[in-house]
């Protein structure tokens, strides 16, 4: 099944554009985007694994764990962000690029 | 008939889209970009949705496109007024 | 078929190119912008590989949420955002074991690059078709009655799934609402007086974002669907009646706010109790002949607390005017 | 499967990819913005000419849930509370 194939593929190039983002950017937003993008590789793998077989049965359970997943990066981004938005606010000298400096 | 009118329809909104995204690109500053984007928004989406509702089969789904078009119209008139006027304001804190 | 085909690579490519530009862009609300044009395109590929609800819950989530609590955090945290962003700034001299060197760059680099040939070869490592759980999801819930496979399989499992599911919605929220500094939303007044406009949009728009949370409520039986799709739809409702400057969720009364942010996960451990006592329902199933209505009551329990919280979330990540002062994090600081 | 639909569904995501380049560029905010508009209609139009070729109602209701959730975006721009400048000492000059 070449269609699967094709998009396991980018899946594989999504992830690894995701962690070299995730290690090589400096601000937090970009940071949390990155960490978006690896999981949106991810659930890109899994739901075409799922689609192996081609148009007449779709694996279900990969998509409920897909769906599943989604509740949780949701969650972990909002926390995410909520959690840079405090690191802003006690430390508002801050470089933009997240570089947070123990001042004294 | 409504089948080839639909599909005329369709490809003229599919125009209007190409010559938002044109007028998107090639226009010199950002309240014609603005404007130039309605055009697709109004006129594509609904050249295209009035196509689908002649061509469909079932009453419910071509009713589901109507409703889909007022959604866009109304909200993308919302978006586009909101996007003008923080540009306004970005021009003005500028001077 | 050869149409399908150009569809797919049109797909990657946009998906690819909007990821790319995102990491690599040194301008930040750009990276934004296409973060949520990213959330499109992978909603659109859903569409493609079959997996219409996780394309429902990706477009929710997606074109909705997540953009609001990256335009909302990004606003909050740029007071001149309009300037052109310099982002690679030269590392700190007076700190040199911040600055990551040569080699590290080197060595993440080859990590990735290993990382990328490892995942490969697991990807044309695996068998070309494969029937995967198909078949014991099928023979697992047959008693349940339910048409559409997605829900069913979501469903057999409801009670470790949705119960974790909301289990981790509310520990994030209280995540937040630590990070924050704060027991409930109550009292986080909107950031501006209402809007005529977002007035005019909200009176006609809000009815339908409610009809359609319900719609897709009701829809999740036998079709895509379900109770998260519906709840991301009820907490978006809530986030745009916040910003259009209602009150939204911030003026329940802190019992009521705390019962709707408990009751889908209260319920569901109601009921796993009731089954663990009850001899003839199976352990975290539903009782026999019970499951229609049983299944419905909890769905909408859940719907309602996933919209609650994810609202909620929202609200707080983007944080608005005090009205009551509380602990910001400053004072006793050692 | 309609082949004429799923051409103009495949089209409209080549303009949708061209008018990508106005994100990359736009000098404001607000042209990117304009652009991920722009973007949203379009989808919402591939949606519902893919739910012709296809015809799934499934498609038709994540095309709703675009038109419904795409003013978030741009409300949650012009009204998220900005930082404030006035606050204390870590304001830059």
């Amino acid at each position: 099944m070449n269609t699967f194939l094709l998009y396991s593929l980018a899946a594989v190039v999504l992830i690894c554009l995701g962690v070299h983002g995730l290690i090589f950017r400096r601000h937090l937003l970009r940071k949390v985007m990155a960490l978006n993008i690896i999981s949106g590789g991810i659930f890109l793998l899994l739901i075409s694994t799922a689609y192996r077989n081609g148009t007449e049965a779709a694996d279900p359970i990969p998509q409920a764990m897909v769906l599943t997943g989604i509740v949780v990066t949701v969650s972990a981004t909002a926390f995410a962000l909520a959690l840079i938005r405090r690191i802003h606010q006690d430390n508002p000298d801050a470089d933009d690029d997240g570089d947070f400096g123990d001042r004294e | 008939m409504m089948e080839v009118l639909g599909r005329i329809m369709c490809l003229a909104g599919a125009f209007f889209f190409l010559a938002g995204t044109v007028g998107l690109l090639r226009f010199p500053d950002s309240l014609s970009r603005l404007h130039a984007l309605t055009k697709a928004d109004n006129l594509g989406l609904g050249l295209v949705a009035v196509g689908l509702m002649l061509t469909s089969d079932s009453v419910l789904a071509a009713a589901k496109v109507g409703l889909i078009w007022i959604v866009a119209m109304i909200s993308g008139s919302t978006i586009c007024f909101l996007l003008g006027r923080s540009m306004l304001a970005g021009m003005r804190r500028r001077k | 078929m050869s149409m399908g085909l150009a569809l797919d690579v049109l797909l990657i490519a946009a998906l690819l190119l909007t990821s790319w530009r995102l990491l690599e862009a040194s301008d930040l609300f750009q990276a934004i912008v296409l973060f949520i044009s990213f959330g499109l395109f992978l909603s659109l590929v859903w569409l493609r590989l079959q997996a219409p609800d996780i394309a429902l819950a990706e477009a929710a989530v997606g074109a909705g949420l997540a953009g609001v609590l990256l335009l909302g955090t990004f606003k909050g945290l740029e007071p001149d955002f309009r300037k052109k962003q310099e982002e690679s700034k030269p590392c700190r001299l007076d700190r040199p074991g911040a600055c990551p060197t040569r080699v590290h760059y080197l060595a993440a680099l080859l990590g990735v690059l290993g990382l990328a040939g490892i995942l490969t070869l697991a990807v044309l490592d695996l068998p070309r078709s494969a029937n995967g759980l198909t078949e014991l999801a099928v023979r697992a819930f047959e008693p349940g009655g339910i048409d559409h496979l997605v829900t069913a399989v979501l469903l057999d499992f409801r009670l470790y799934d949705t119960w974790l599911e909301l289990a981790v919605l509310v520990l994030a929220l209280l995540g937040v609402l630590g990070a924050g500094g704060r027991h409930s939303v109550r009292g986080l007044e909107p950031p501006w007086d209402p809007d005529p406009v977002l007035v005019w949009l909200v009176r006609l728009l809000i009815p339908v974002v409610f009809s359609a949370a319900v719609y897709l409520l009701l829809l999740g039986g036998h079709a895509p669907g379900g109770a998260f799709q519906a709840g991301v739809i009820l907490a978006s409702g809530l986030t745009l009646l916040w910003l259009a400057g209602y009150r939204s969720v911030t003026v329940l009364p802190r019992g009521l706010w705390y019962g709707l942010v408990i009751c889908g996960f209260g319920s569901i451990e109601v009921l796993a109790i009731f089954a663990s006592v009850h001899p003839e329902t199976p352990v975290l199933g539903y009782p026999p002949g019970f499951s229609n209505p049983v299944i419905l009551a909890l769905e909408s329990l859940a719907t309602l607390s996933i919209g609650v919280v994810l609202a909620t979330l929202t609200i707080e990540t983007l944080g608005g005017r005090e009205r009551t002062p509380h602990y910001s994090g400053k004072g006793d600081r050692p | 499967m309609d082949l004429f639909y799923l051409g103009l569904a495949a089209f409209m995501l080549l303009t949708m990819l061209v008018g990508m380049i106005r994100v990359f560029r736009g000098p404001e905010p607000e042209d990117r913005l304009s652009a991920m508009q722009l973007f949203g209609t379009t989808g919402v139009a591939v949606l519902l000419l893919l739910a012709a070729a296809f015809n799934s109602p499934a498609l038709r209701n994540t095309a709703l849930i675009f038109a419904l959730l795409a003013v978030l975006a741009v409300v949650a721009f012009v009204r998220a509370p900005a930082r404030k400048s006035d606050s204390d000492q870590g304001e830059k000059p």
